[in-house]
Parts: structure tokens; sequence; C-alpha cells
């Protein structure tokens, strides 16, 4: 019972080989069956994370949240999927029908197709290619292609403008969010998800990159559009952003997609971050690390609701500046010292752990005073100019 | 096993559409597409070279991300061109852009 | 390690300046911290290289790297450090120290500043001066200037180090350039000192085309270069040697430099910078660096000269230049009632002794009076600095609005202002040279010596005359200044300075009394057997052909003696009971006395020789004549001429010949063109077809038809 | 037919469809997305080709930045040249045949091509650690790589000077 994952596939292969099929087409129907299982898992743990979500925001609201539809209104997602499955999917005039009714398609593909090369547990993985995380980085932009579908097909000013502003800020933040994996992928030295996770048996690379990690898991909410960064579907700006048109089922999609995509970001900063599968006791019972994994994964998830009952949501052009001015250079440089401090640390044999954590925190503490110092010379200039505003709001990315 | 001469004649059918692209269409953005098209067409005949070829040193690749590059570089700086020229004459037709004609 | 000491030493004021220019100049107290630690650092520098010197470390001290390849030769750049210049290096920075101490004070650090006050204008209400960051940015630049001076082992980077004290000085006289004064002071000084330097840049220049090298240790201590330099005839033929003529040029540079006669009017002029500036002028710096010159190019002065033998005539300009220069000056410091004016005319004086001694070849009164005047002359115009601080405070208190500079307003201050005044005392004495405690007797009583057992009389009987006109000046200033009864209201208010000013004054006056003891005569009855002629040995171990002491001879000493107490004593008797707007009891000599007040009419000689006729000739014959007739007239003739013949050639070549021609040629290209434009359709796509379609024709002409 | 060779004409008929599209149809937006489609097509033939590198980096290059990038400019000027306008030159027809003469060019050229078979690809070449150090080995390729990397920082600033909004009064 060492590794039971391979022994499932190898009692389902015996047993359809002995119904007397080829054995390539074996091979291939076990992929398909596992490539399917995956999906839906996923797309069911949305069910599961939209009710947990609603549960914990409505705690810290000091709310109640659902409770009438089951123990603990545990059934009411279901019950809203019934009401959006049997609502009419309308397609509003002038739309562009194929492209419409395909962007919610394309979201939620392009969101489960990253649990492809997702490490689950000791070799469990759907596929384990040597480019990953670059998988991850090029799959992952493709929910942006679906926004930008649903956007221009919608025939719809709103949607237009929050799919503007989506691409805008998936666009930006992609590049912070690439410096900051850069750096995992130094110190585990490969791209692949699995050596990545193997490369943390013994420190989890949040401890040696806790910087990177801060990084990745802003750019990722930037990413993910949500709180602080849900401008791309402000009420008060742009009504619902870029599925205004969307109902029935497609709003639905959306909605998975983005719970889902929140879902597997979590899972993704595990697996970067967090050691993945690794843990305690997984050389003896393999298995276990999956539940690890579904702890760390259940960890980050309650940070990002966490931060989306508490935060407010920022301005556009902060959202620009903050990431031009601030959190691109800063991933930049900490990529760069990392990258000096990892190799001279590791040939001059001190503690690796100890020195990246050493850099970090002298990083941190010149970022402090730069922008004390910034917001100093700010406060100066504003009193100089008395009242006056000191920054119009930039233009838009338009 | 897939023929190399496969490759080459799709390279050479895409390049040939992308061509068309860039001479027959009106409009600037399409003729970049069409540029992008003749670009990937170039880059597949590089890759399945390389592949066939000579497999045992990777200039083939680097070649190609040396054109990814300068495709990425292409696109935007083209695209600014249009933007402004947009911004300028209010038209993205390449016709119509004929100030410097006679 | 004492090399790379003496690389450092002029280093920290110069980071100073540069600091305080760029960084802190909003702040005022940073920016005296830096400049004042700046100097403290090379203060610190300098005292362990003196004492290096002075504890018997081997010296010279050099060092050079390459700086400046020119060919076959190529300027070096590095330290020398030998005895001169560890002394030279030791008043000059106990000097700045105690000046950059003393400007805290000076410029009313901690005060208030007053609205009102203007950038360029002294302050007028005792509130802070409004450029205080400014001023300790150029003092340390002045310093830095001076140290390198000081330091270098060639005459090029002493004179780079010469033209930055000039600059700053430019810039110190007139640091309150709101006034037209300071403004025409300034003015006259650079242009004054340029005279000078431009004599002193052909001496190098001339030097350098003789030698190949500008380096001390390759000129001024190799016999062979010196032998060559001296039997060299110069340029000038008539028996002159290169060496005198180059020695001449360089003592042109010092007669700039240290205000000698005849290009001496600016330096009483130069007292419109604020004290610590004048303190530093013709104390510490660049009135020092002059002489410091001559001293340091004195084999090249004396090259095929010997002890004993008669005076060349290089020798013979200098020491009579000093010696009428020291007996003129101490003359119009009588005149002056301006309590500066008449220490900088005692200044050009005193130089004047340096320069004679130095004309005789007594190399080493020469240096032992510098170093003695520096500190006494410094003293005294910190002094001088501290009784205007405090008579302007008076005035500001007592409403009594008069000028601060005035001694006739003085009198009484002794009571009021009793720590500058007994420092001022001290200086005073030592100026005039009283006997046996002070240092200015036994320096100034070596030169004398020196002039008198060398058997020149004339310049001992001009000197000795100098020292006793100096002794009555200074008599009559303390009389005028501390003794008797306050004169006005604003002296009666007056009161003593901070001890930022008081401080410097009291270290400054310990040096002028302790110094000369180092330079106790040989055989001087009773004091030579217990302190021996340290500064004699030590100094004179600079040159390579040692002086012989002098027999100690007692008439110069009584000569000293005997002018040094005449003379305070008849100042101070003829002053003792001066009334306020009673006429100065040297009124009494009549057209004599007018004659000095007016310095001789110098100035004015000067406006009628050179400033006037410059004027004219700059008016009358070179734009009236030179620019209007010849030029303006030539440019008209030339452009009449011009279109005369363009019109010609218009009318007989280029319409008929040259148009026609172009115009065929224009047309015929204008027809094609518009015949065959419409192949342009201005579309690349256009061209890009035929482009493609020519390529294919290419393509298949290889392909198939080859 | 192998299985390879099926996936090859599938894909390759695709690509070729949504390149003819991308030309053709008069909707720009469409135009994009058929963009986007082709090349996915070549993504998925490098990954034929052995080359998954190289097709991820496709992905993430042509489809995330270049293409979204064009269907943004699309949108931009959408107003300056409505889908219903002719999107065609007057010259097309001359330009189809100058197609069609550089297609016949290169098929003719094809059809010299040698025969060759893929050989085995040793694992180490591929690799991307391979292929890093290739990039910046000084008997590499650094200087095309130094000079790529220049060009693009050019590319950066130049575009969004060209682009920039004028300062008001300019």
């Amino acid at each position: 019972m060492s590794d039971p994952f391979t022994a499932i596939g190898q009692f389902i292969t015996d047993l359809l080989i002995s119904i007397g099929i080829d054995a390539v087409i074996t091979n291939i129907l076990l992929t398909v069956i596992a490539a399917v299982l995956l999906g839906s898992v996923v797309g069911l743990v949305a069910i599961i994370t939209i009710w947990a979500e609603r549960k914990l925001l409505a705690r810290v609201q000091d709310r109640l949240g659902p409770n009438r539809v089951g123990p603990y209104g545990l059934l009411q997602s279901f019950a809203d999927i019934f009401k959006l499955i049997t609502k009419e999917f309308l397609i509003p005039k002038g739309a562009d029908r194929y492209v419409f009714i395909m962007a919610p398609l394309v979201v939620v593909g392009g969101v489960i197709g990253l649990w492809a090369v997702m490490p689950l547990a000791p070799g469990l993985a759907g596929a384990d290619i040597n480019v990953g995380l670059l998988y991850i980085i090029a799959i992952g932009a493709i929910g942006t292609l679906g926004i930008i579908m649903a956007g221009l097909s919608s025939n719809n000013k709103y949607a237009m403008l929050g799919a503007f502003r989506t691409v805008a800020q998936m666009l930006s933040y992609t590049v912070p969010l690439l410096l900051a994996l850069l750096i995992p992928v130094m110190l585990a030295g490969s791209m692949g998800m699995t050596k990545i996770v193997e490369a943390q048996s013994g420190t989890w690379f949040i401890l040696l990159a806790p910087l990177a990690a801060l990084i990745f898991f802003i750019s990722s909410l930037a990413e993910l559009g949500r709180t602080p960064f849900d401008l791309l579907e402000a009420e008060s700006e742009i009504v619902a952003g870029f599925h205004i048109e969307y109902s029935g089922m497609g709003f639905g999609m959306f909605m998975m997609g983005e719970f889902v995509h929140a879902f597997t970001i979590s899972a993704l900063f595990a697996v970067i971050f967090l050691g993945g599968w690794q843990g305690p006791g997984i050389e003896s019972f393999p298995p276990l690390g999956f539940l690890y994994f579904l702890l760390k994964i259940v960890l980050v998830y309650f940070v990002i609701i966490w931060i989306r009952g508490t935060f407010p949501r920022i301005r556009i052009d902060q959202m620009n500046s903050f990431n031009w001015k601030f959190i691109t250079p800063l991933a930049l440089t900490v990529l760069i010292v990392t990258a000096l401090v990892d190799k001279l640390a590791v040939e001059n044999g001190f503690n690796r752990t100890a020195v990246l954590l050493a850099s970090n925190a002298i990083i941190v503490l010149v970022t402090a005073f730069l922008v004390r110092a910034h917001a100093a010379s700010l406060r100066r200039r504003m009193e100089v100019t008395d009242r006056a505003p000191i920054q119009q709001p930039e233009a838009a990315g338009d | 096993m897939v023929p190399l001469s496969w490759f080459l004649i799709l390279a050479a059918a895409i390049f040939s559409v992308g061509l068309f692209g860039v001479l027959a269409r009106r409009n600037a953005i399409a003729i970049l597409m069409g540029i992008e098209l003749m670009l990937n067409a170039v880059n597949l005949n590089l890759l399945a070279f390389w592949r066939y070829l000579w497999s045992d040193s990777l200039t083939g690749v680097v070649f190609i991300m040396i054109v990814l590059a300068v495709a990425a570089a292409e696109v935007a700086v083209g695209l600014a061109l249009i933007i402004s020229i947009y911004r300028r004459r209010s038209t993205v037709v390449v016709e119509e852009i004929d100030l410097l004609k006679w | 390690m004492i090399e790379i000491v003496a690389w450092l030493i002029p280093v920290p004021p110069l980071l100073a300046f540069g600091l305080i220019i760029l960084f802190t100049n909003r702040s005022n107290r940073l920016s005296h911290v830096i400049g004042i630690g700046g100097m403290l650092i090379a203060w610190a520098l300098a005292m362990s290289t003196f004492f290096y010197a002075v504890s018997g470390g081997e010296l010279p001290v050099t060092t050079d790297v390459q700086w400046l390849p020119t060919g076959d030769t190529s300027l070096n750049i590095g330290t020398w450090i030998d005895p001169l210049t560890a002394v030279t290096l030791f008043f000059v920075a106990w000097t700045m120290l105690a000046i950059f101490v003393y400007s805290v004070g000076y410029h009313n650090f901690g005060k208030a500043g007053d609205s009102k006050d203007r950038p360029g204008l002294p302050p007028h209400a005792g509130g802070i001066e409004p450029m205080y960051a400014r001023f300790f940015a150029f003092i340390s630049l002045f310093a830095f200037g001076m140290l390198a001076l000081v330091v270098t082992d060639n005459l090029l980077v002493l004179f780079v180090g010469w033209e930055i004290m000039g600059f700053c000085s430019y810039l110190l006289i007139g640091f309150w350039y709101g006034k037209d004064s300071a403004k025409a002071a300034m003015v006259k000084a650079f242009m004054t000192t340029r005279v000078g330097d431009v004599f002193m840049l052909l001496g190098l220049a001339y030097l350098y085309t003789l030698t190949g090298t500008l380096t001390y240790s390759e000129i001024l201590f190799n016999p062979e270069t010196l032998e060559m330099l001296a039997t060299t005839p110069s340029v000038l033929g008539a028996g002159t040697s290169a060496a005198a003529l180059i020695a001449l040029l360089f003592f042109i540079g010092t007669v700039g430099k240290s205000a000698q006669w005849p290009l001496h009017t600016w330096l009483p002029d130069a007292m419109e910078g604020p004290t610590p500036v004048s303190a530093m002028i013709h104390a510490a710096a660049m009135v020092s660096a002059g002489i410091y010159l001559i001293l340091r190019i004195f084999p090249l002065i004396t090259a095929g000269w010997h002890h004993g033998d008669p005076l060349t005539e290089i020798m013979v300009i200098i020491s009579f230049v000093g010696a009428f220069t020291a007996l003129f000056a101490s003359t119009l410091a009588v005149g002056q009632n301006d309590i500066k004016r008449v220490l900088a005319y005692s200044t050009i004086s005193q130089l004047g002794y340096m320069v004679a001694a130095v004309g005789i070849g007594a190399f080493v009164a020469a240096a032992f009076h510098l170093i003695t005047h520096a500190f006494f002359k410094a003293l005294l115009f910190l002094g001088s600095g501290s009784v205007i601080h405090g008579v302007e405070h008076g005035a500001h208190e007592s409403g009594d609005h008069i000028n601060p500079n005035d001694m006739t307003h003085m009198g009484g201050l002794r009571k009021k202002m009793p720590l500058t005044f007994w420092t001022f005392l001290i200086g005073g004495l030592t100026l005039s040279g009283f006997p046996i405690i002070t240092a200015g007797f036994w320096s100034k009583d070596e030169i004398l010596a020196e002039a008198f057992g060398t058997s020149h009389l004339a310049i001992f009987v001009v000197l000795a005359l100098a020292a006793l006109i100096t002794a009555f000046y200074t008599g009559r200033q303390i009389t005028m200044t501390f003794l008797g009864k306050a004169r006005s209201k604003a002296a009666e208010h007056a009161h003593e300075s901070t001890w930022t000013m008081t401080v410097p004054l009291v270290v400054l006056a310990f040096f002028s009394v302790v110094i000369g003891w180092a330079g106790v005569p040989k055989g001087f009855p009773v004091l030579s057997s217990f302190v021996p002629n340290w500064v004699h040995e030590f100094v004179d171990s600079t040159l390579l052909e040692h002086s012989e002491v002098l027999e100690f001879n007692p008439v110069p000493l009584i000569v000293s003696v005997g002018v040094a107490l005449g003379g305070l004593l008849v100042g101070f008797l003829m002053y003792r009971k001066l009334e306020a707007g009673a006429p100065d009891p040297l009124a009494r000599l009549g057209r004599v006395y007018v004659w000095i007040q007016n310095k001789y009419y110098f100035d004015e000689l000067y406006d009628f020789l050179f400033v006037r006729p410059a004027y004219w000739f700059a008016e009358t014959f070179v734009y009236r004549g030179i620019d209007r007739r010849v030029i303006d007239g030539f440019l008209h003739w030339v452009a009449s001429l011009a279109g005369r013949l363009g019109g010609w050639l218009r009318n007989k070549i280029d319409i008929p010949i040259v148009n026609g021609s172009g115009d065929f040629v224009g047309e015929g290209i204008k027809t094609a063109g518009r015949e065959g434009r419409v192949i342009q359709t201005g579309r690349i796509q256009t061209y890009l077809i035929a482009g493609v379609i020519f390529v294919g024709a290419l393509l298949s002409y290889i392909f198939f038809l080859l | 037919m192998t299985g390879p060779q099926i996936i090859f004409l599938a894909v390759g008929a695709v690509t070729l469809i949504a390149a003819i599209m991308v030309v053709t149809v008069p909707r720009l937006v469409h135009a994009g997305l058929w963009l986007i489609l082709a090349l996915a097509g070549i993504a998925v033939l490098f990954i034929l080709l052995d080359n998954g590198f190289l097709a991820v980096i496709q992905v993430a290059i042509y489809i995330d930045a270049i293409a979204i990038l064009i269907i943004i400019g699309v949108m931009l000027t959408r107003t300056a040249m409505s889908d219903t306008a002719r999107q065609i030159n007057r010259m097309w027809l001359g330009a189809a045949f100058a197609c069609l003469v550089i297609m016949a060019g290169l098929l003719a050229i094809v059809s010299q091509a040698p025969t060759a078979t893929a050989g085995l690809l040793v694992e180490d070449q591929v690799s991307m650690e391979a292929l890093g150090r290739v990039l910046v080995d000084v008997d590499g390729f650094i200087l095309p790589f130094e000079v790529a990397s220049v060009l693009l920082v050019a590319a950066l600033v130049g575009a969004i000077l060209v682009a920039m909004t004028p300062a008001r009064g300019d």
C-alpha cells in the first residue's frame, strides 16, 4: 500500500484490459477518465467554497450568513445553482452570439486547465511537465481572453469598460507575478511543479522568500480581481463589469470560474511557497500528502476571504501606480538580491534560510524607509500647495 | 512519424496567407495580424528544421526565441504607432494615411 | 603612513566645501559642524605631520603619482614634507582652525535672523548672517587651497592652490556683495593679484621649458639644475641668468599676492570682507602664501650665490622692494583711523620685512617671522573683529549709529571687553616687538641682526625705522581703542564677545608669546643657555646649503629694544588724552599727514596711470579708431564691392545662362514627375505587391530557368 | 497514418483555416480571435515537434500578450472603421496573385528539401537548463540575447513615448 494512486490506476488498467480493450486505448481512456474526474471535482469545489465564503464573510461582518437551506445553510449553494440552471440564458440583441456563448467556457476552461500540472500528492499529478510553472502562467492568462470576449461580445459599454479594466489590471500584474515566481524557480532549480514541491522537503519557500510570497499573493489577488483589486466589477462605477449581460448558467459559469480561480491560486500558493503536499509522515503513507495539501489550500483561501472582508477597494490610478511604481520595482530588487545572496550563501557555506531571511528583512527595512521618505515629501508638497489636490487621478488605461 | 515536408508545406501556406493579409487588408491592425502569421510560419519552419536536421544544437530554438522577442517589440511599437495615428487623424486605414504622397 | 597623511591633509576641507554647497546649505548648524569638522580633521593630520617632522622623522617625506603625461615629460602630482612645510602647516592649521571657530561667533550663530536681512548685506541688527552656510563653504575651499599649496611637491599644484585662494578671496572679500564698496574691492583684489599671477605663470612656463619639470626635488634641491639655471643666460640676455629671471617672475607673483609695493593697493580695500576673512587673507593664508613661495624658491633666487657674497641683482631688487614696502606701509598705517585698515597696512609692512629678509639671504629669519606674524596678525585681526562686533552691539543698544570700525569713536574698551583687551595687547606688543617676552621681538630682531650682521646697513636702517613707526602706530591703536575714556555712546555700551570668539583669541595669544622662545638666537645673554635656537636648526635644514649662524651682536638688539619701547611710549603719550571730536595729534604734521591719509595718492596715481588710459584707449582708439573706422570701413567696402559684383553676375550670367538651363532641367523633371507620379501611390501595400511579384519572378528564374 | 500524422493533419487544417479566416473575415475582432486559434494551433504543432517549452512560450507570448494586445488595439480603434466597411483593398487580386507566386516558389523549394526523419532527442539538449546556458554562454548566443533585450527595452520606451497623450499645450 505504498502508493495507492498507482495501485488504483493499475487496477483500472487491468480491469479494462481484462474486458478486452487495446492497451493504447486503455491508456488514453485512463487519461480521459482522470481529466474528467479532476475537472469535475475542481468544479464542484466551487460549490463548497461559495458556501464557505458567504459564511465566513458573514462572520466577519457580524452576520449569520446562509442558514435556511440545510444544516448551517450547507445546501444554499445547491439551491442557487438550481435557480441559475433553470433561468433562461439571455443573449442580448446586437451581441456577438458565438463569442458571447464561448466566453464563460473559456474562463472556466482556462482555470480548470491549471489543475493539469498541480501536484496533488506524492506521485499524483495530472501531467508532470518540466515547464509546469510556465504552463501555469500561460494558461492562467487564458482567463483574460475569456473576459475580453465577454466584454466585446456583450454590446454593452459597461461590459466593455469592465473588460478594459480587467485586461489592464491582469496584464500589469502579470509582471510582478512572473518576477515573484522566478524566485522559487531559482531556489528549486526547476520549473516543474513536482520538483518545486520536492525542493521544499526541508524548508518551505515562504521562509526562504517571504517577500516573493507576499508579492505573488498580492499580484494573484489582482489577477483574481478580488478585494482590494475588485474594480473590474465595481458596482458603483461600472455596474457589474464584463458579465453584466450574462444571466442563468452563463453568469453561473463566471461565478464558478471566479471561485475556482481563487481556489486554484490558493493551491498554487500552497504548492510554490508552502511545500505543497509536504508534511510529516508522507513517506510511509503518501495519501496523507493530499490531506496536507488540502489543509494548506484552505488556510490560504481563508486568508483571501479574510482580506475580502476587511479591505476597501482601491482606485484605478492607485492600482496602476501601486503596480508600476512599487510592487514591480520591489519584485525586481528581491529577484536580484535573492539570486546574488543565494548564490553567494550556498558557495560560502552560510545557512541558506538565515541569509535569505535576513536579506529579505533588509529589503523590507529599506523599502519602508524609502516609502516613508516619499510620503514625507508628498506631505511637504501638500503643505506647500495648500489645499490644492496633490494628484489628479490619471486617465485610466484607455 | 510526420514527414518534414508536411511541416514545410503548412508553414509555406500560412506564410502566404499572412502575406495576403499584409498585402490586401486595409486596416493597419489587420496588417499587423498578417505579419504575426508570417512570423509564426517562419517559427514553425525553424523548429521543424531544428527537430529534423539539427536537433543536436540549440540554434533553431534560440533563433525562435529571438524572433519572439522581436515580434513582441514590433507589436508594441506598431500598435503604439497605430494608436498615435488614430488619435491624430482618426483613421486606421492605411490608404488614408497618405500625407507624404506626392 | 606619513605619506598618506600628507596626501589627506587638504582633503577634508574640500569634502566639507562640496558637502556644504551641495547638500547641507539649508542647515546652518550642520554646515558649520561640517566645515569646522573638516578643518579639525585637517588640523589633526597637519599636527601629526608636524610632530612627525620635529620628532626627528626622516625628511623630506615625498610621494608622487603621474598626473598628466606631456609627451617626453610628465607632470606629477605629489606631496613634499620638509621642515619649511612642517612649520608652515603648523601655523596654517592653528590659525585656520581658530578662524573657523571664531567665524561661528562672528556671524552671530544662534541669534534669530532678522527678516530685513538680505543675502549680500551684513546683518544690521546682530542677527545671524543670511549666507552663513555659504561662508563656511567658501572658507573651507580657501583652506583646501592653502593646504594643497603647502603640502604639494611641485610648482604647478602650488599655482593651482594659489589660484583657488585667489578665487576664494574674490568671493570672500565680496561676500557682502550688496555693498558697492565690497564689489569694487573684490574686483580690485582679483585684478591686482592677477597681474602678479600672470607673471608667475610666465615664470612657470619658462622654468618648464628649461627644465621639463616643476617638481621641487628636481629643481630646487637638485644642485645640477640650479647650476644650469644659474649659468644659462636668460632670454633678456645682458648678463641676467635664467634663474634670476624666473625668480624675478615668481617674485612678481609674490608682490601681487603678498601686497608688496607697487601692487599693495588691493589689500586695505579687502577689509570690506568679514573680519575672519581679513584674518584668513592677511595672516593665515593668502599673503603667507606669497612669502611661502619665495621661501620655497629660495634656492632658485640664490642660485649661484653663497653666504658672504655681495647680493645679486635679483636679491637687490627683492630686498629693496621689501624694505621700501616695510617703511612705506608703516607710515601709511599711522594715518588710518579704521582699526582694520591700520592692521592691513601693518601687514603689508611686516610682509615687507620678510621679503627684505629673503632678499638679503636670511632664509631662516624670514620663515621665523612668517610664523610669528601669522599668529599675532591673526590674533590682532580677530581681536579687532571682536572690538568691532562689540562696538556694533553697543551701537545697536544705544542707537548711536557710527562707523564701528572707526577708532576715533572708541576708547575705554579695556573695562568693557577685558579678554579682548588683554589678548589684543599681547598681539600689539608682539607686533611692535616688545622685548624678551613676545615672539615678534625675537623674529624681528633676527631679521635686523641678519641685516646688520651681513653689513647691509641701508636695509638695516630702513627696517629699524619701520620698526619704530610700527611700534608707534601700535601704541596709537591700542591707546585709541582701549585706553582713556569712551568717545561715543556705542563704545560705552560695548560688551565682550561670545566664547566662540574669545577662545580663538586666547589660543592665538598663547602662541604669539610662546613661539618666540623656539628661536632665541645663539649667544643671546642668559637666555640662550636655557633654550636652544631650535627654529634656526630645524628650518635651516630645509636647504641644501646651510647658512652660518651669526655671531651675537648687541647693536641690533639695542636698536630693536629701543625702537620698540620708544615707539610704543610715544604712541601712548600722544593719544592718551584724545578727546572725542578732537583732531588727530598728527594733523600737526600738516601736508604730510594729508598725504599719509590719502595713502600717498597711490590709488589716484594708478587710476591716472592705468585705469583711465585703459578706458581712453578702449574708447577713443580701439572703439572709435579701429573698430568704427578701420574694421567697419573695411567691411562696408567689402560689402559694397560684393554687392556690385553680385549685381553684375546676376544680370550678365545668372539670369540668361544659369537660370535658363536650370529652368529647362526643372521644367523637364516636373513634367516627368507629373506624368510618372501615378506610379507612386503612397501605399506600401502596392509597393509590396510589386516587390513580392519581383521576388517571385526572381525565384522562378533561379529555380526553373537556371 | 500514425497517431501523430492524424493529429498533425487535424491541427494543421484548423490552423490553416484559422489563418485564412484571420485575413478574410470582415469583423476585426473576430479576426483577432481567429488569430488566437491559429497561434494555438502553431503551439500544438510545436508540441508535436517535441518542444513543449517553446509551445508554452508560444502561448504565453503570442496568445497572452501579443494577441490580446492586438485585440485591445482593435477595440481602441474600432470607431475609426466600421466592420461593415470594405476590409480588402482594391488591389486584392494582385495581392492574391503575388501570394500565389510566393507560395508556388516556396513549394518549389520545399520539393527540393531533404526527406529527413527526426532523430532521437537527447533530453539534455532540449532541457531548459541547456537553453539557458547557451543563451548566456560567451561561445553561445549572449550577443543576440543581449541585443534582443536592448531591443525590447527600446521598444518599451518607444511604444510608451509614441502612444503617450501629448502634454497639453503641445
